[in-house]
This record gives structure tokens, C-alpha cells and sequence, in this order.
């Protein structure tokens, strides 16, 4: 079985993501992709190179899909976090959920990508227009700052 | 005995080196190893306690390590 | 330009949705699918027909997209509901929403499913495994009951 | 005058009809218009005060209709 959390270096299928949690048991399919996009905390963007220390992300990325199945009752749960080079528009993430109710569909998504930013052990270098590159924190802050 | 150290992202390019293999004492716990990084040029970028893993789980500092185990320091995470 | 919010006879076409509400001034999308579902109020469900007045839930649903847009600060709201007859596992209504935040995102997308149960003039007759068939509301419940 | 009355779904069921034309004095109101609806058999199943449309628009019984109108009586609306 395709594990429900992974890495991928391909691009973010949505209509496949979808497909992956419909069941007839339920009513609401959230999907969430988080994009790349052109300004980040004032900066122009140009594209984000994710990497991970791809053993545990991939562990922590199945291990957030199953505590959310767990978490909110009867739910299929689907995370894909894309690695490498991204440009703009491009999906970085993407989170499908299935439930017989939205209101649990709404609260599980939310609770998946905050824990996927919370705990998964993934970086993003950013590329500015100017031609430089900083990893940036997951509030698009440089690194470098959040260490002063 | 030794374990092995994984850097990541801005720790990697602080330390010159994405992997390190660094030599304890038996009995070693993750603050030792922290110590042993912080021996090393550009380890002043890091901070004090940085988030660490031992074989792929989250651990603190007093977590025990063992000999071959893969220790990876984690920066501050951005996925999403 | 295709209208916002719009009414079809067509399958619903998750990755179409999406696209329409990508801009790379957009860091997340969200996607929400009503789907047929095979339990509905307790009663084995084999399908659902829905009916509109259809000039004036073509009219609500294009001004609950501008209100959604207008309300969450920049946004891309599209808002699709099928009419006609649906098998279990086919989506009854897609809304797609591109927002710089997901924060807004989720907002604005979770706003747009409630105000659209509240107004749009859109009916539903469940098809039950027994082979009846009833007139629904929005909460599932034959209307005959409702009424009472 | 007359206005074209809409029923829709169990509405539309419970008149045995989905258009009506409905006769009326001059300067009439939606209230009216439910008046006449209330005295066709079938009538009895719906609510008393239902919702209603007046040209596509959601109005109250105070609304006046004009020559031409087209009134409809919105069954409890089960979109999504």
C-alpha cells in the first residue's frame, strides 16, 4: 500500500490525492496545498529548494497521518510533501482528508499541516529576484535572524 | 566509541560538513555529543541546545547513546 | 470569463478547480468536495437528485464568491454546485479558494460552505436502498419531518 | 394582475404544480400572494410563513409584486 505520508520529488498531483481518500462512508474531502509564492516576509521569490532528513520526515509524515485518522474518528488522511527545486505556484505540500462530516474534515486538515510545520524535519532555502538564496524558518524568516 | 552526527540545511553549511562521525566516551549521552560539536569551527552559529534526534526519533539531552547510533541535529524546521 | 459560482450537469473536476484559483500571489489553496455519502440521518442512501431554481441559485452563488473574496482580503474564490443525478462518491459541490495564508484560507473557504447551505435554492431527494425516495434538507432530514 | 407563482422540490409535490398563475388587485404583496397560494388544495402541507423569491431575490410578505412578477415559494434549501 502507498504509505499515507511521504516525500515525493515529483510534482503534487491533486486529482490523485483526492482519489486516495473518497470512500462512500464519506461526505467532505478537504484538500489543502500549500504553494510557493512570489513575496515572502517583503522579499521577492523567485523558488524554494525543500530538502529533509528524508528517513524521519518520512517516519514523522506517516506518523502525522495516522494520529490525524486516529484523532478525529473515522478519516482517511493522505500527506505528500514535495523535495527539491519549486517555482512559483508550484505545490510544496498537499493534504487530502476524508470524512462522513466537513466540520471534522476542516478541523483535521487544519491539525495536519500544523503539526506537518510543527515537528516534520524539512528546510527551504529561498531564491530572491536579487540572485541570493537563505534558508528561511517555517515564517519565511532567514535562519540567520531568528539566531540573533 | 563513536556515533555518527547528521547536519542539515543552515547547521551543514555552518559546520562545512552535512555528516560527522565523533568519538565518546561509553555512557555518552546527546549533551556529550553536543559538547564535541561544540568544539568545532563554525559551531558558534548553532545554538546552545538545538533540537536533536537520535535514530530517527526526537530526544532531549540526556538521551543515551549507543555505539553507531545516528545522531542528527535539527534546525529550526520549515516544511509545509 | 467562466462565472465564479456556477451551476453544472457535469462531474466536478477537482484538478480544473484548482487551477482556476492558482496565482503566485497565492501560498495556499484549499479544496473542499461535498460528496454523496452512503448514510444519510441512519438510512442506506444509493444516490441523490439535485434540483435548483436555477436562475436565481446561479445568481447566489456568484455573489457568495464576490462576498467570500471581498471578505477574506485578496482571494480567489470559485464555487461549483451539480445538478441532476449523483451516485455515491460523486462530488455535489466543489469550492476551490487561493489565499496568500492559509490561516484566511481556511476561513474563507469553511464560510463559503456554510453560507451556501444557508441560501442557495438548491434541493436535494435522497434515493434509498429500500428504493423510496424523499425530499431532504440540509441536514439530511426528509423534509416531510421537518415540518411537522 | 397576475405574477407567475414558482414551486419548487416537496412544494412543487405538495401543489401538484411547478408554475402557477396567480391573479391579483393592485398593489399587492408577497402576503397576498400567499393568501391565494393557502386556498389550493394541497396547500395544507406546506408552512405557514414559507421563504419567497420575488424576480430571484429573497423578499418578505411586506414586498409588493408587480404585473409580470415572477413569485417564488422556497422549500428549506438543501444545497451542498
Amino acid at each position: 500500500m502507498t504509505p499515507l505520508g511521504r516525500l515525493t520529488r515529483e510534482p503534487i498531483d491533486a486529482a490523485v490525492l483526492v482519489r486516495e481518500v473518497a470512500r462512500p462512508a464519506h461526505g467532505a474531502i478537504l484538500l489543502f496545498l500549500g504553494v510557493v509564492r512570489e513575496v515572502n516576509d517583503g522579499r521577492g521569490v523567485t523558488g524554494i529548494e525543500y530538502s529533509a532528513y528524508e528517513a524521519m520526515a518520512g517516519f514523522e509524515l506517516q506518523a502525522i497521518a495516522s494520529e490525524a485518522a486516529d484523532r478525529f474518528g473515522p478519516a482517511d488522511v493522505v500527506i505528500v510533501h514535495r523535495l527539491g527545486e519549486l517555482g512559483l505556484e508550484e505545490a510544496s505540500v498537499g493534504i487530502a482528508v476524508g470524512h462522513a462530516h466537513r466540520d471534522e474534515a476542516y478541523q483535521l486538515s487544519r491539525w495536519t499541516i500544523e503539526e506537518l510545520k510543527r515537528r516534520v524535519p524539512i528546510w527551504k532555502r529561498e531564491h530572491y529576484v536579487d540572485g541570493t538564496r537563505e534558508w528561511a524558518d517555517s515564517a519565511g524568516r532567514p535562519v540567520a535572524e531568528v539566531h540573533q | 566509541m563513536s556515533v555518527t552526527v547528521l547536519l542539515f540545511a543552515s547547521y551543514a553549511d555552518a559546520l562545512g560538513a552535512s555528516s560527522l562521525s565523533v568519538d565518546l566516551p561509553a555512557e555518552a549521552t546527546v549533551a556529550d555529543v553536543l559538547a564535541e560539536i561544540a568544539r568545532l569551527p563554525g559551531s558558534e552559529l548553532l545554538p546552545a541546545s538545538p533540537l536533536v534526534a537520535v535514530n530517527q526519533r526526537y530526544a532531549s539531552t540526556s538521551t543515551r547513546v549507543s555505539p553507531g547510533d545516528e545522531v542528527a541535529l535539527i534546525p529550526p524546521v520549515a516544511g509545509g
